[in-house]
């Protein structure tokens, strides 16, 4: 049964932004949901292989666990310094 | 502040000296300081660069810097380290990142320097985006 | 002044604000600075240090430090490289020596900023002479 | 025949300045006189092996020439920076 309550946080960066047209959006949790489900369910395209993912403003991988409440982030390479 | 985000321009140089000033660095103790600015400039890829828009992903960016500094603390015997960066609209000629380390010996100074530049560049969510004569580009990945 | 021997204290990072504002390095074409600055500390090989007297060879130290920076520039793709080194009687917490390069990129900056510092404390003509809490001592060699 | 005008000119520095109680002496050029020779008439000690030289502000081993008017110092292991 789905916790309605249950959310995730998610947020896009840079070109990544852009291309979807849209920073930041919030999806429902699904159990047992992983960073990579996430990416499917909001960005509607496969996972560049070349794209970095944050939960909870700290690097992970596509597999992941998502818990509620949770801030899972994408962006593309940096380019700082 | 050991760690900051400028949206506007800053003097990296007068940075130190305030620092030091202020006491971020014990005094007597420290005897080598290793510094590193990154200046922004007016030609990248070939092409000529006009502006430049800083995006950065707030709260992890900090957070990204925070904990590089507190790794080369660790790894090396540091007095103190600050990294300090911009964020936002940048010109050519903009100092963009400012990073210095105190310690008591050179060595480990220029090592934990080199260390945080080579970290912030290729792990501290940044991201680049150019404005050149003809259009707008994200600069792809850092060298 | 790329090259420079100050017989008073000078203060290291004002000297790199006033050098880049006179036009020392080329702006927007620079991209990265590495720096280092030498600071006398109020402590060596296990002595409390009260003062130092720095001795150098008059013209040849000169001589010496403007042959490292031209060196540094033909070796590395450098815009600019800077040299000031304290001479005289020093204090603790007195910056002693101030090394800067400029260049395109990080890598030269700060290989060729360690290659200065490195040739600077092994070749260079001076000789520390400490004033500890009782009596002095010539320090004997450079680590 | 000694030419009487031709002079070598000779610089201590640091500690050794101190020990030898002077830091600049001059003395007669000799014919095929090299460094190692200047030392031994001016210091009056047989030359410590860690010791520097430099002929005319520029480094030299012991054996270099030395000419006439030339710059000769001998200085302890540097200590700078």
């Amino acid at each position: 049964m789905l916790d309605s309550s249950a959310m995730v946080y998610v947020k896009f960066f840079a070109s990544l932004r852009e291309q979807l047209g849209t920073g930041e959006l919030q999806l429902p949790l699904r159990p047992g949901m992983r960073v990579e489900d996430v990416w499917n369910s909001a960005a509607g395209q496969p996972l560049p292989e070349h794209m970095l993912m944050a939960r909870n403003q700290e690097y992970v991988q596509a597999d992941a666990e998502v818990r509620d409440g949770d801030e899972v982030a994408f962006f593309p390479p940096v380019t700082g310094g | 502040m050991s760690v900051a985000l400028h949206p506007a321009p800053f003097d990296p140089w007068r940075t130190l000296g305030e620092f030091e000033a202020g006491g971020g660095a014990p005094p007597g103790k420290f005897g080598a300081t290793a510094a590193f600015v990154g200046t922004m400039r007016d030609f990248n890829e070939g092409d000529d660069v006009r502006a430049m828009f800083l995006d950065h992903y707030p709260g992890m960016t900090e957070k990204h810097l925070e904990a590089i500094r507190a790794e080369a603390m660790e790894r090396w015997p540091l007095d103190a380290a600050l990294i300090h960066h911009r964020v936002g609209n940048v010109e050519p000629g903009d100092p963009i990142v400012l990073v210095a380390v105190w310690s008591a010996h050179r060595a480990a100074a220029f090592e934990a320097c080199r260390f945080i530049m080579e970290d912030l560049k290729s792990r501290a969510p940044f991201w680049k985006k150019e404005t050149l004569v003809e259009g707008e580009r994200w600069v792809e990945k850092n060298t």
